[in-house]
């Protein structure tokens, strides 16, 4: 095993692309643990935090880029981040403890591709946009097309993903996270909640997005969901058929954290509450 | 696997070591340095015990590498005390008694001060969720809760006399 | 020289009931307590266990070469390496290691030692062990079914009568009571019986087992080690291994945490046997999984309870059944289940049935009030609900039927003085018991009992030169033990409390000493100290009867000084224990006061726990709003450290009500071995926990004192139950009441209702 | 002489019997007389027992006396956490 901590993408690129198995240490909270239980022997770990592109937190387009190694507690820090987007600030300082928080990322919640995650179904409910670096270059790609399976990423050998753009926030838009665990800290998220949600002048939300995590095998944009708040005042007839399309969207298995039903219907509840503070969050 | 040569900065003093490419900084800590204060609880992130703070952010040693420490500044729980003065929480934790067997308590006063250091003013529930990451299975955290707030109301206090 | 009237406990101190910083204070605060962890030894190797992953399998054949011929391996140790037994440690030893079954998943089948943890970790998979699958069953109901695989070949259920022929997994059947039950559920004019099960729940104390193990090519051993008893551990090694007890020296680390989780030994054996076969020092420590998976939870249980009243309140009749499982052994502490059940009432009528079964799970350890808490959950949990029939407070309910001092236990015994009455009253004058609640909201009650011990005890006391004083223990302090016992020598020697220094010795330093369980340490090395220096005394005072040419008799302790008494005694200036002691070289040597006793009479304890919860309808989520304890400490030494044990034994108490359980797939295999998802409460789960200390002295301490550590686990269940259930109307058969079962049961409600 | 009542899986080890009138002042005496009225009992008395004496416990007690109108129960050994 090797370990290496290049100052540049295109370094870490570089080393990504060797043969054997390679791991990126952004947080290190998934990957040491999985070296730990034995489940990651990789041959060489690329620590990424010496890259000053992926440890800063950038305007761009009126929204914000958050590079691959900057801390879910250091997103909390940042006013202007929590301000424009605090369902997905929200989300990122729900990963864990303290301890973890100031360690973990959201691209490498990201990229570690468990269904459960917590910051995914906020970005992907923000419309969070993954840009990928790897030996072809650059990509852009929505947040939702990462994970693929438990585990499992749509990124290539050598690819990493260098920053997570936030699109500006919408005028007069609002977005939540909320996701369920049985402790009040410290658990795997049984089932989450993310909705962003934006309004006319009127009122009536114009856009939606709505996505869950922990009730399939990844998370997923439920747009049955969303559909059922657009045109509408969010009120409570239409957040009712948000409910309802978001449990009827759930894939969920039983397991030790919870079972099939129960990750059905308290999908539905926290779709519906994670919509309701997005609407406070809108109206201002 | 070759050994990788780090310096670091560790409460202060500069200090090297040789470490593997695999070894996580609570290792070197306690395997290497001799500053077994930073305990192993689990190794995986869940009971705090091992909480450090890496260039002032508080973290688990058990998910860092020690090659990840190259340049840092480490603060664990031996630098918490000046010389033979207690620092406040310390001072506090004994005086609430807020240790029963104390295996989590290095963990729990690096994470307090780490709190302290921003917010001298936490509420109850502000408190417990940031100690939330430290597991104490002895004292139900009445105890160590009530000494944490203590501290804060006592350090703000002396601030304020300042 | 008068002492305190032997048989009526003391009833003023000065030192004893107030709160000075502990010994082992600072210590602990600076990360300089060594722990289990914590030791190195020059040429030092690192061991490690090979774990069955299967629940249940034959072990054909274990192949070490490949590991053996890994550079940096020094040895492997198998079966083979300990001797087989038929006596009291037969059971110890096959848990400490397979020998032709792995009974579990997780049982050691073999270990290593290398230079390295890396290289021990490779060798671990070298190591080829051929197994043949059984059947398996880690169900207590399955486990008693007629075709279970069973689990240990020719077991015989003890306790029936006419003897079974028949092996079974069930190990040993008993029955409690008196009365007659059936005439007394005829009188009943109200009856409820239910059915519950609880999970198994861990210990989770935070230090993982951990030990150190030196033995010399002479025979003789050393051994550092995280225990709740070193002597035990000493004993059992030095048997396991064939050693004299006096060549192996057992030194207790600084412990963190056990709850009875480390009343026996696991590594230790193994770590020695390595070492001995290295010729090299080996540094043994769990990971947190092993410790999961191959230490000892607690049982997990199936139970019935029926009580029946008259509309009065009085209880008619009370009968259960309580199936409890520890693992792949016998020993499960069902009968203390059923001795415990209903201790708290006074019944005329009662009868209790328990089985000890085994599964194929981790051997049982002892877990805080072993066998109680479950019991408690059951019996308080049928309490709410016919109390809430019979339309009474429950704590009026209770205080009808309470056991008071006279009361004939439902394990036979009468009880002397006990303080289970006066919880009651302090619970009902709390301001916590009239809140009001609101929507969700509920409030639960619950009370419970634990026996106490006492056991060996032997302590010593040496007083220094300059009058300070050395306490030598050979009981490991969990909790703060030290400074309960400075504080009582401090107070018979009337001399400041920072002036005794206690330690905990190593086994060559004092008699056998009894672990550290069943909340004995205050109450019998407690009593042992207090007995010690009273010796001392003895001493200092003859010395200054000799310093003063009076007889012995007419000295006097008082205040830390020998003074004359009586009419012929003579007018002589006090001498301080300073001055004595300054002066022993020249009147008679060292001073030292000594006692080894088995301690007895520990006084049981009894607690009432008011919980209130809230819960979230839409996903059964519980959140606990306010706690509080009232219990009964007989003497509360240093009443911080009281609290503190009241507290814990809560938290633990809601965790296993609310999310601790064992999850065991259709594989036999544990699902949830690690602090992610074995929940245990975290700092933002739990409200303050408020606390009652009430004071009934215990006649069979010399202060008075009940143990106190273990009766604050068994209300907390069924209290917890009965809060949810008095939030959203709904009662779980089984904890934990976790959240998809509360929305469960809330659901069917809901579907009944509309019906 | 004493009266000592065996209860719980003793009793049924002892065929069903619950008291036994025997001579004894003290514990050991007890245990003695009580392997000696039934045999059945006797490796278990030897494993180690609890007596209860007016109600207060004890374990290891051989010469703790005992009265003739004493209550006497012999429990299961016991153990905590």
């Amino acid at each position: 095993m090797q370990f290496a901590a290049p100052d540049s993408l295109d370094k870490a690129v570089k080393l990504l692309k060797k043969l054997g198995t390679t791991r990126i240490v952004a947080g290190g909270t998934d990957l040491l643990v999985q070296m730990k239980s034995g489940f990651a022997a990789p041959d060489l770990i690329v620590d990424i935090k010496r890259i000053d592109e992926a440890r800063q937190i950038t305007e761009e387009a009126g929204g914000f880029r958050i590079g691959a190694a900057v801390s879910c507690f250091e997103m909390g820090e940042h006013a202007g981040l929590r301000k424009a987007w605090p369902g997905v600030v929200e989300a990122a300082r729900l990963i864990g403890s303290t301890q973890i928080q100031g360690r973990a990322t959201i691209a490498g919640n990201l990229c570690n591709a468990s269904p459960a995650a917590d910051s995914v179904p906020a970005l992907i409910a923000a419309g969070a946009i993954a840009t990928v670096v790897g030996p072809k270059g650059r990509r852009d790609v929505p947040v939702e097309t990462i994970a693929t399976a438990p585990g499992k990423t749509s990124l290539a050998k050598g690819e990493l993903v260098a920053s997570i753009l936030l699109p500006a926030r919408p005028a007069r838009g609002g977005d939540a996270y909320l996701r369920f665990i049985p402790r009040t800290e410290m658990d795997i998220a049984v089932v989450g909640a993310g909705v962003a949600l934006a309004l006319d002048g009127s009122g009536t939300c114009v856009k939606a997005r709505v996505a869950l995590g922990a009730v399939a095998a990844r998370a997923l944009l439920v747009d049955d969901a969303a559909k059922a708040l657009i045109g509408t005042k969010v009120d409570a007839d239409a957040l009712a058929k948000l409910a309802a399309a978001a449990s009827a969207a759930c894939k969920p298995i039983d397991d030790k954290r919870g079972t099939k039903e129960f990750r059905i219907q308290v999908a539905g509840v926290l779709a519906r509450r994670a919509a309701e503070t997005a609407l406070q969050r809108a109206r201002g | 696997m070759a050994g990788i040569h780090v310096t670091t900065t560790i409460n202060g003093d500069t200090v090297e070591y040789v470490c593997q490419p695999d070894e996580t900084l609570l290792d070197v800590l306690r395997d290497r340095l001799g500053l077994t204060g930073a305990k192993e609880g689990c190794g995986t992130g869940d009971c705090g015990a091992c909480s450090v703070t890496l260039d002032g952010r508080l973290v688990c040693s058990c998910l860092v590498l020690g090659a990840e420490a190259e340049g840092r500044a480490i603060a664990t729980v031996e630098g918490l005390a000046d010389g033979e003065t207690l620092h406040p929480l310390q001072r506090k934790f004994l005086e609430h008694a807020a240790l029963q067997c104390g295996v989590c308590t290095p963990g729990f006063l690096v994470a307090a001060k780490a709190l302290l250091d921003r917010n001298l003013n936490p509420t109850e529930s502000e408190v417990r969720y940031w100690l939330a990451g430290n597991l104490c299975r002895c004292t139900g955290y009445d105890k160590i809760v009530r000494a944490v707030l203590d501290t804060a109301a006592e350090m703000r206090e002396s601030r304020n006399a300042a | 020289m008068p002492l305190d009237a032997a048989d009526r406990p003391k009833t003023s101190f000065k030192q004893v009931g107030t709160r000075p910083l502990r010994p082992d204070g600072i210590d602990k605060v600076t990360g300089r307590a060594r722990f289990g962890a914590d030791a190195n030894a020059p040429g030092m190797l690192i061991g490690k266990i090979l774990r069955s992953p299967h629940a249940h399998a034959r072990i054909r054949k274990i192949d070490a070469s490949k590991a053996l011929a890994l550079p940096g391996v020094k040895a492997v140790v198998t079966k083979d390496d300990f001797a087989p037994r038929d006596d009291d440690l037969a059971d110890v030893l096959v848990n400490v290691m397979a020998r032709d079954k792995a009974l579990y998943h997780g049982h050691a089948v073999a270990a290593v030692a290398a230079t390295s943890v890396q290289v021990a970790r490779k060798a671990l998979a070298l190591i080829a062990v051929d197994y043949e699958v059984l059947p398996h069953v880690t169900d207590v109901d399955e486990a008693m079914k007629p075709n279970a695989p069973v689990i240990r070949d020719g077991l015989i259920t003890k306790g029936v009568d006419p003897a079974l022929t028949k092996a079974s997994n069930v190990a040993e059947r008993y029955e409690f009571g008196h009365g007659d039950v059936k005439a007394g559920f005829a009188q009943a004019e109200v009856v409820v019986e239910r059915e519950f099960k609880t999970e198994a729940t861990h210990q989770g104390y935070i230090e993982p087992h951990a030990c150190l193990a030196n033995v010399g090519s002479d025979g003789t051993g050393e051994l550092w080690v995280c225990t709740q008893g070193h002597y035990m551990v000493r004993d059992n090694c030095a048997r396991l291994l064939g050693m004299d007890l006096s060549k192996l020296r057992v030194t207790a680390s600084e412990i963190g945490g056990g709850f009875g989780g480390k009343t026996t030994v696991f590594i230790e054996p193994v770590a020695l046997a390595l070492s001995r076969k290295a010729g090299r020092p080996v540094k043994l420590v769990m990971t947190r999984d092993e410790v999961f998976l191959a230490t000892g939870p607690t049982s997990s249980t199936s139970m019935m309870v029926k009580i029946g009243a008259k509309k009065d309140g009085t209880i008619a009749a009370a009968e259960a059944l309580f199936k409890y499982q520890g693992g792949a052994f016998p020993g499960s502490p069902a009968q203390f289940g059923a001795m415990t059940a209903f201790a708290c009432y006074d019944l005329k009528n009662v009868k209790v049935i328990a089985y000890d079964v085994l599964c194929n799970r981790p051997k049982q350890a002892a877990y805080r009030a072993p066998g109680a808490p479950m019991a408690a959950f059951a019996v308080e949990s049928v309490m709410a609900e016919l109390g809430a029939k019979l339309g009474l407070d429950p704590i009026d309910f209770r205080r009808r039927n309470a056991a008071k001092q006279g009361t004939k236990a439902v394990y036979g015994p009468t009880f002397g003085p006990i303080g289970f009455v006066e919880t009651l009253d302090a619970v009902k004058n709390h301001p916590n018991y009239k809140k009001p609640l609101s929507k969700n909201q509920g409030r639960g009650i619950a009370s419970g009992f634990w026996f106490n011990f006492g056991g060996q005890t032997c302590v010593s006391l040496n007083i220094g030169t300059d009058g300070t004083v050395n306490l030598a223990l050979g009981t490991p302090d969990i909790g703060g033990s030290r400074a309960s016992m400075a504080m009582m020598a401090a107070e018979e020697l009337g001399i400041p409390y920072d002036q005794v220094r206690a330690v905990v010795t190593d086994t060559s330093s004092l008699g056998y000493n009894d672990v550290t369980d069943g909340s004995r340490v205050t109450f019998a090395a407690g009593a042992a100290t207090i007995h010690a220096a009273r010796d001392a005394v003895r001493k200092l005072c003859a010395r200054a009867a000799r310093t003063w040419g009076i007889p012995e008799d007419a000295v006097v302790w008082e205040n830390g000084h020998a003074k004359p008494a009586g009419a012929n005694a003579g007018n002589h200036k006090p001498l301080s224990l300073k001055e004595i002691s300054g002066s022993a070289g020249s009147t008679g040597g060292p001073i030292a006061g000594h006692h080894e006793f088995n301690a007895e009479n520990a006084g049981p304890s009894f607690a009432t726990h008011v919980v209130d919860v809230e819960v979230d309808p839409e996903t059964g989520r519980t959140t606990v709003l306010r706690y509080l304890i009232a219990q009964d400490a007989g003497k509360a030494v240093h009443p911080s450290y009281v609290e503190g044990q009241f507290q814990g034994g809560a938290a633990q108490g809601v965790g296993w009500a609310l999310n601790e359980e064992y999850v065991y797939g259709k594989d036999g295999r544990l699902q949830n071995a690690g602090f992610l998802d074995y929940r245990i409460p975290v700092a933002s789960d739990m409200p303050m926990i408020d606390t009652i200390i009430l004071e009934v002295p215990n006649p069979g301490h010399p202060y008075g004192v009940r143990g106190v550590g273990e009766t604050s686990i068994v209300p907390p269940l069924a209290a917890v139950a009965n809060a949810v259930s008095d939030a959203v109307g709904v009662r779980l058969s089984s904890v934990p009441y976790s959240p998809p079962k509360v929305l469960k049961a809330l659901n069917g409600r809901m579907k009944a209702a509309a019906e | 002489m004493v009266q000592v009542r065996i209860g719980g899986p003793l009793a049924s080890m002892a065929g069903g019997l619950t008291r036994f009138e025997l001579e004894a002042s003290n514990i050991r005496e007890i245990l003695t007389g009580l392997g000696e009225a039934c045999p059945r009992l006797k490796p278990v008395l030897e494993q180690g027992v609890t007596v209860a004496i007016d109600g207060e416990l004890y374990r290891n007690a051989w010469f703790q006396p005992v009265k003739p109108d004493s209550e006497i129960y012999i429990l299961p050994r016991m153990a905590g956490g």
